[in-house]
């Protein structure tokens, strides 16, 4: 016997077609919305490379989820359990309805539901075997989801220390998540029961309830439910954080394509958001949320507030722009920089929410431009800086921690290279602390008067000892000049041979800081100056990994109690095997662990300047004249 | 009228420099204090405006404005705040464990705010 | 306000007034704007009290304005005052009684000065010699004419045609009472009552009938400050400080005010209406001033003196409202009839002795 | 036969002498001028800077004194002092004749009287109180104006009667801030709703945990710190009080209407003290405290063979200070009583 449709499969065509139709929608309006070069590169790059790269994306991060089996096995099981399951459970269920129903290209309900419409199919043979698979994927999928659910109840089994909160609709949009699996187990397992067919799961289970129940009078309730629980889901979807189960697909297309984040809110940004899944790893890798047990402003929060239009003035500003999140975040959203454009945006408009707004959304734009009003540097003095190969420039910080500065004199000295230390008195700020309070336009005076002071003095190279510095004058000034952090620097100098110095028989651990290796990308050549001149230990925590200090200027909102106890838990977890030296290259990381830990603090330029061997340097040395050209990259 | 009395009598009447503390208007300073409870803390012993970057240029100093702030003198204040680079180094210095910096958002925010004061 | 504690302080500050006898010394400012308080004062003493007042016509300034002005050396005002000394002890006199307040305050000083630096008073005495001839004793008992007034502030309560009393109403009146900077200040313990909360008028008022009320600003200084007026560029000055005054006692809706310096009425009196030409504001009842009055004034009213012979008719904010409520009896058109009155031929008599 | 000790005065130095050297077996005779021993601490109702009640330390001290039965004359003064080769001989005011083989004086302070400074109107403005008012307010439960309302301002002015030459004071009280600071916090606690406002010249948080509390003041208790002495006070007609003061750190004069005003009065040489120094020839120094011998080492040692100091007659101490220095005067006692004799 075979029947040709029953009306339980409704719901489930209703939420199918629905959920298709608005998926392509909201694709289209956010292509539509695409600058015209974003547009170009999309384009391309579904001709392209890109659209091969994306799909093993796809396979990898959205399916296996393979960077959160990295992170957390036990997260990453649930997550790919659940998601690869269900592809497998679809594609095989679709095959199975090709191949054993009645007709070929099958209407998809024909293959979710095959059991109801095939009630005494797979009894033998192959069929049997095909059944066995098809019973293994549910199976597999159901472990995934017994542990989402005790993840719920109790999120340590899974290892999270948090996990995040939800609104109402994701709660519904959960349960029907939840009963879809449980619900085609029993539909399955009471057909399978009345009709003695099915497998190792669905036949075992169905034969031994036939036994003390009507399974052929339940079997339709559940085939309901079933079908029920697969419709609301999908109608809930685009107002529930599972929107990100289609997004992602579509931002990892867009990030294969080369689309980036930028300074203002876009597409891109708006994709983005919607791609979070909430996971959470976001918020176990937040010192703010593990040393200063502030738990409700990690980028999962952001994004749940941005997606909800909430005011996120409060959450955006609370950060240490450490990167961190960044780094870990399996769907690789750029966290901070979207953080950046909300403290960039002043507080946005608070608009009714309703169901009708949470499926048919406004652009996600910042409403109001931060106004700060007219900013007024202009009672800073004429420069006329000293011409000048090579600049030092400090920096704010560096002149609270002299000994940084001192040892930097003592380098440069000792490497006989003609440089101009150019905020000797104190200089001006470089702008990064007022960017990264969102005042963009002010950072922009300061800046354009340190690029002046820097072209005047007609340099090749600008030597930073503050990565705060460094960041900014290498990614927001646009000058012609080499800008090097003094790391970087010295690395050079040890290279060509300018400076010679001594093996100190210290054990040093460096910290890594933010600006300088996660803001930056710089990790290699301080670690490279240390081996140079002392025994370098590895730490746990290092590069992408490596720790904030907590004294991050980035942060506006953080107490200085809370900032000591960053800075504590990450010292001691430093000097964990007591090295002589906690080394660092940043004065602002030093002066914050300093104050916190009774190891020696020191910054990779003092231990530089104490092993330097000082020899007379001729001035006009031929050796000397090369490298300073090495320097410039002449 | 001023003028008029000038031409009449030759001089007009002063007005004062007292702090008149219960006509002021001291919204700012709330504001500041609801958000950045740390205001409180600081003694104006000045290590911020010793260390101030803008102070080296100018006669700016976050420890008077923190204070005018707190009596209600916010035209000063209003005029000045926009000086300050943010670059942290008041924050750094202070004994009291102040959040200066936010101190100067948070006033920036509030003159905003309030229309008779937007910068 | 606790009066008994006020008493406490009181208490602590008597000060010897002498009783007979006196050499009374004139007032720059107030011989030339208030003529009629001088003439009023001198006929209460001789008058109504049978004292013995001798004053010489020779007597010069006390430079008090010129030393608070710091055009005049201190040295020379020493040397000037010692003439004054010399002029009483010549017609016999020991009890010197100023009716000036700033001359009674410079005299304080200098005899304190004198006290603690005796080489500076021999010098004073060689110049005084040197210059004039003269020599002198220093005067036995120093009190200013408003310490004297309150000395008899009895007598003259129990001659009294008219009290300080609302007539309508029964109420007292209510008085402001302005202390001159001077008088006590510099020399709390040589001032009735101390420089905090002075007695002085006080005990007049409450003598005579009057409620006197105490004004946060009580204090403050009148605004004349000697440069501060002097100099036009400081007028702003002066005049704010009389406004920090009337702006004070307003709410407590006084009905007038009475002062024992001649610069304190004198400022009192005309910023008002110099405030009220600049923007038009008042501070005594229905849009008038509030009157302001020397002691001399309301001694000379209380005993029933013509308001025009007493000089009212010379203040610039009307003292009408005040003499309606005493329910004094005065004729309106006189107010500027400047036809010979008695008191001042005598007073004139007086001058040319 | 026995030595004997006469004490005079019986506040907190003088009871912990007493104790102290019947603990070592010496008869002791204490005299007291009140009717009950105590001092000034029975002025207070807690102390800085720990808020434990000042009852504690008078059970202490009762304990180690009172119910170790020494020999204890209250409503006593000394009317005269005579030398017997090495007896002292008293006469009280009771005409009672005793004799001493040594005589510690612990006659203590006075709170200046806060009515010196006329200009703060204290016994004249209605709700002008001093520390003590305060604390008594505090020990009956109930902050109130004289007119019975809650006060929703309340200033508190430091150093009046200290650090004033004015006052005849050169010498600094010290613990007038500190009083100030727990008083302030007190005055939160009871009236969550009021605001405080501290008038200092400067805060001297010198003692132990004093810098703590005034940091808890700002941060908890949003007391507010005004540096600048209040030049004058006096009643609106709405019966507030409007203080004029400059607040020297915005540079600028500022007056503040309040409804409550409490002066921290300073810690004098007690009068009976300065009757005893004239009767006794003993010395005191500039500050009209006794003068010690030696500041460093005989700080408990006056100028006159057997007579000894302790406590807050040589200088204000806080009671800690105070303790230790009474027991620093026993040590001298006994060191006295021993040698040659």
């Amino acid at each position: 016997m075979n029947m040709r449709f029953d009306p339980f499969v409704i719901p489930f065509n209703i939420g199918l077609y629905f959920i298709l139709v608005y998926v392509v929608t909201r694709c289209v309006i956010w292509f539509r919305d695409l600058s015209r070069t974003d547009k170009l590169r999309l384009q391309r790059g579904f001709f392209g490379v890109a659209f091969v790269l994306s799909l093993k994306e796809i396979f990898m991060e959205s399916l296996i989820h393979r960077k959160i089996l990295k992170t957390n096995i036990r997260l990453g099981y649930m997550h790919m359990s659940l998601a690869f399951g269900w592809f497998l459970l679809i594609l095989f269920g679709t095959i199975e309805a090709d191949i054993f129903g009645a007709k070929h290209l099958n209407a998809p309900y024909k293959a979710i539901f095959f059991r109801f419409f095939n009630p005494d199919h797979g009894r033998t043979g192959f069929e049997a075997a095909y059944g066995f698979l098809m019973d293994l994927i549910l199976a597999f999928i159901l472990s995934g989801l017994l542990l989402a659910v005790t993840k719920r109840f109790y999120s340590k089994i899974v290892g999270l220390k948090k996990t995040t909160r939800l609104k109402i609709t994701d709660k519904i949009a959960l349960t029907s998540l939840w009963l879809i699996f449980p619900s085609r187990l029993l539909a399955e397992s009471f057909t399978c029961g009345a009709y003695g067919t099915g497998s190792f799961l669905t036949g075992s289970l169905g034969a031994w309830l036939a036994t003390f129940l009507p399974a052929q009078q339940l079997a339709y309730p559940f085939w309901w439910l079933y079908s029920i629980s697969l419709g609301t889901f999908f109608i809930l979807l685009p107002i529930t954080r599972y929107m990100h189960i289609p997004t992602e697909l579509f931002l990892i297309f867009m990030r294969n394509s080369g689309i980036k984040t930028g300074d203002h809110s876009g597409t891109y940004t708006e994709v983005q958001t919607y791609s979070c899944s909430s996971c959470g790893i976001c918020i176990d890798a937040c010192q703010l949320n593990f040393s200063a047990g502030i738990t409700n402003i990690q980028s999962a929060y952001l994004m749940k507030a941005i997606r909800n239009k909430d005011d996120v003035s409060e959450i955006a500003d609370n950060c240490l722009m450490c990167g961190r999140c960044d780094q870990k975040c399996p769907v690789g959203i750029e966290l901070s920089p979207i953080r950046m454009i909300q403290r960039r945006g002043g507080e946005a408009e608070n608009d009714i929410r309703n169901i009708y707004k949470g499926y048919f959304r406004s652009r996600q734009t910042i409403i109001s431009e931060k106004a700060i009003g007219s900013s007024n540097f202009n009672f800073l003095p004429e420069t006329d800086p000293e011409k000048a190969d090579i600049l030092y420039f400090a920096g704010c910080m560096t002149h609270l921690t002299p000994a940084i500065k001192n040892s930097m004199i003592k380098i440069f000295e000792a490497s006989g290279v003609k440089y101009s230390f150019i905020d000797e008195q104190g200089g001006v700020c470089c702008g990064r602390p007022l960017m990264l309070a969102g005042q963009d336009k002010e950072a922009r005076e300061l800046i354009n008067y340190n690029s002046q002071m820097i072209w005047k003095s007609g340099a090749h190279t600008l030597v930073t000892s503050c990565p705060i510095c460094y960041k900014v004058f290498k990614e927001s000034y646009y000058l012609d000049v080499e800008v090097l952090h003094h790391t970087q620097f010295i690395k050079r100098l040890i290279d060509d041979g300018s400076v010679k110095m001594n093996f100190l028989h210290k054990k040093v651990v460096y910290h890594s800081p933010c600006e300088l290796g996660r803001g930056s990308g710089v990790y290699d050549e301080p670690k490279e100056v240390l081996n140079h001149v002392s025994r370098l230990e590895r730490s746990n925590f290092e590069d992408g990994n490596s720790l904030c200090c907590g004294g991050s200027l980035a942060n506006m909102k953080i107490s200085s109690q809370n900032k000591k106890k960053i800075a504590l838990d990450a010292a001691n977890e430093l000097t964990k095997n007591n090295p002589d030296i906690l080394a660092t290259a940043c004065p602002l990381c030093k002066k914050t662990f300093s104050a916190v830990t009774y190891a020696r603090v020191a910054d990779i330029s003092e231990i530089v300047a104490e092993a330097l061997i000082v020899k007379p340097v001729n001035k006009n040395s031929g050796s000397h004249i090369n490298s300073i050209k090495e320097l410039a990259n002449i | 009228m001023v003028d008029d009395n000038m031409d009449r009598f030759g001089f007009t009447i002063s007005t004062g420099r007292q702090i008149d503390y219960e006509s002021n208007d001291r919204s700012i300073a709330e504001y500041i204090l609801d958000k950045e409870p740390s205001f409180r803390l600081c003694i104006e012993c000045g290590g911020c405006s010793a260390t101030c970057t803008t102070g080296n240029f100018t006669g700016f100093s976050l420890r008077e404005l923190n204070i005018l702030i707190k009596r209600g003198e916010n035209d000063k204040v209003r005029q000045n705040l926009k000086k300050c680079m943010l670059c942290g180094k008041c924050t750094l210095v202070c004994p009291r464990g102040v959040n200066t910096r936010n101190i100067v958002v948070l006033a920036k925010e509030a003159f905003q705010k309030s229309d008779e004061y937007a910068i | 306000m606790n009066l008994e504690g006020k008493k406490v302080i009181w208490n602590d500050y008597q000060k010897e007034i002498a009783d007979d006898k006196y050499y009374y010394v004139r007032s720059c400012v107030r011989q030339n704007f208030f003529p009629g308080s001088e003439t009023a004062f001198l006929k209460i003493m001789r008058e109504e009290l049978n004292k013995d007042v001798y004053e010489h016509p020779c007597h010069t300034t006390c430079t008090g304005i010129g030393y608070h002005s710091d055009i005049i050396p201190v040295e020379t005002t020493m040397t000037v005052v010692a003439r004054q000394f010399a002029i009483m002890t010549e017609a016999g006199y020991e009890n010197l009684m100023p009716s000036c307040i700033t001359s009674f305050g410079l005299y304080t000083e200098i005899l304190d000065t004198w006290h603690h630096f005796p080489e500076v008073e021999e010098k004073v005495r060689r110049q005084l010699k040197k210059a004039t001839g003269r020599e002198f004793k220093k005067p036995k008992n120093l009190a200013h004419a408003s310490d004297v007034i309150f000395k008899f502030r009895k007598e003259i309560g129990a001659k009294a045609k008219y009290k300080l009393i609302n007539k309508k109403t029964g109420e007292p009146l209510k008085v402001v009472d302005h202390i001159g900077c001077h008088y006590a200040k510099m020399f709390p313990s040589k001032g009735v009552g101390g420089a905090e909360y002075p007695y002085v008028l006080t005990g007049m008022i409450e003598e005579w009938g009057g409620q006197i009320i105490d004004y946060p600003e009580r204090r403050h200084c009148c605004g004349f400050g000697f440069r501060q007026y002097l100099v036009q560029a400081n007028r702003g000055f002066s005049i704010a400080c009389s406004k920090e005054k009337f702006e004070s006692m307003k709410p407590f809706k006084p009905d007038m005010i009475i002062t024992n310096c001649p610069g304190c009425p004198m400022f009192l009196d005309r910023w008002q209406y110099v405030i009220n030409e600049m923007e038009g504001k008042r501070y005594g009842q229905n849009g008038e001033g509030i009157p302001v009055f020397t002691y001399e004034e309301v001694a000379g009213l209380v005993l029933g003196y013509d308001p025009w012979d007493l000089g009212l008719q010379m203040h610039q904010t009307d003292c009408e409202p005040v003499l309606q409520k005493m329910g004094i009896e005065y004729s309106p058109e006189d107010k500027y009839n400047l036809e010979i009155r008695p008191s001042y031929t005598e007073s004139h008599k007086l001058i040319n002795v | 036969m026995n030595k004997h000790v006469v004490v005079i005065g019986g506040g907190v130095a003088g009871l912990e002498v007493a104790g102290q050297l019947s603990k070592a077996g010496i008869d002791v005779t204490l005299i007291e001028k009140e009717t009950k021993t105590g001092g000034n601490l029975n002025k207070w109702y807690k102390l800085f800077p720990d808020r434990r009640k000042s009852s504690e330390i008078k059970e202490y001290l009762d304990g180690i004194t009172l119910n170790r039965g020494i020999n204890l004359l209250t409503n006593t003064t000394i009317e005269m002092f005579n030398r017997n080769r090495n007896h002292l001989l008293i006469t009280t005011n009771g005409g009672k004749e005793l004799v001493a083989d040594a005589i510690v004086v612990a006659t203590g302070f006075d709170l200046f009287k806060s009515a010196r400074k006329e200009e703060y109107g204290y016994g004249i403005y209605d709700n002008v109180f001093t520390s003590a008012d305060l604390e008594e307010m505090f020990r009956n439960g109930k902050i109130a104006l004289a007119n019975g309302t809650v006060p929703e301002t309340i200033g508190i002015i430091h150093c009046v009667g200290s650090r004033d030459e004015k006052a005849g004071n050169l010498y600094c009280s010290k613990l007038c801030c500190v009083t100030a600071v727990k008083q302030a916090i007190e005055i939160r606690e009871y009236l969550p709703e009021s605001k405080v406002f501290c008038f200092y010249m400067d805060m001297r948080m010198g003692g132990a945990f004093y810098e703590e509390l005034y940091r808890e003041a700002q941060e908890k208790w949003g007391v507010s710190f005004i540096r600048g002495k209040v030049s004058e006070a006096s009643e609106t007609i709405e019966g507030k009080l409007l203080i004029k003061v400059e607040d020297t750190l915005a540079g600028r004069p500022l007056k503040m209407k309040l409804d409550l005003l409490v002066l921290m009065a300073g810690m004098e040489m007690s009068e009976g003290g300065k009757k005893i120094a004239g009767i006794g020839g003993l010395n005191t120094g500039e500050n009209r405290f006794f003068a010690a011998t030696d500041n460093h080492f005989g700080s408990n040692i006056s100028n006159i063979d057997g007579i000894f100091y302790a406590g807050t007659c040589t200088a204000p101490m806080n009671i800690t200070e105070t303790i230790s220095h009474a027991r620093a005067a026993v040590v001298e006692v006994i060191d006295y009583l021993k040698d040659g004799r």
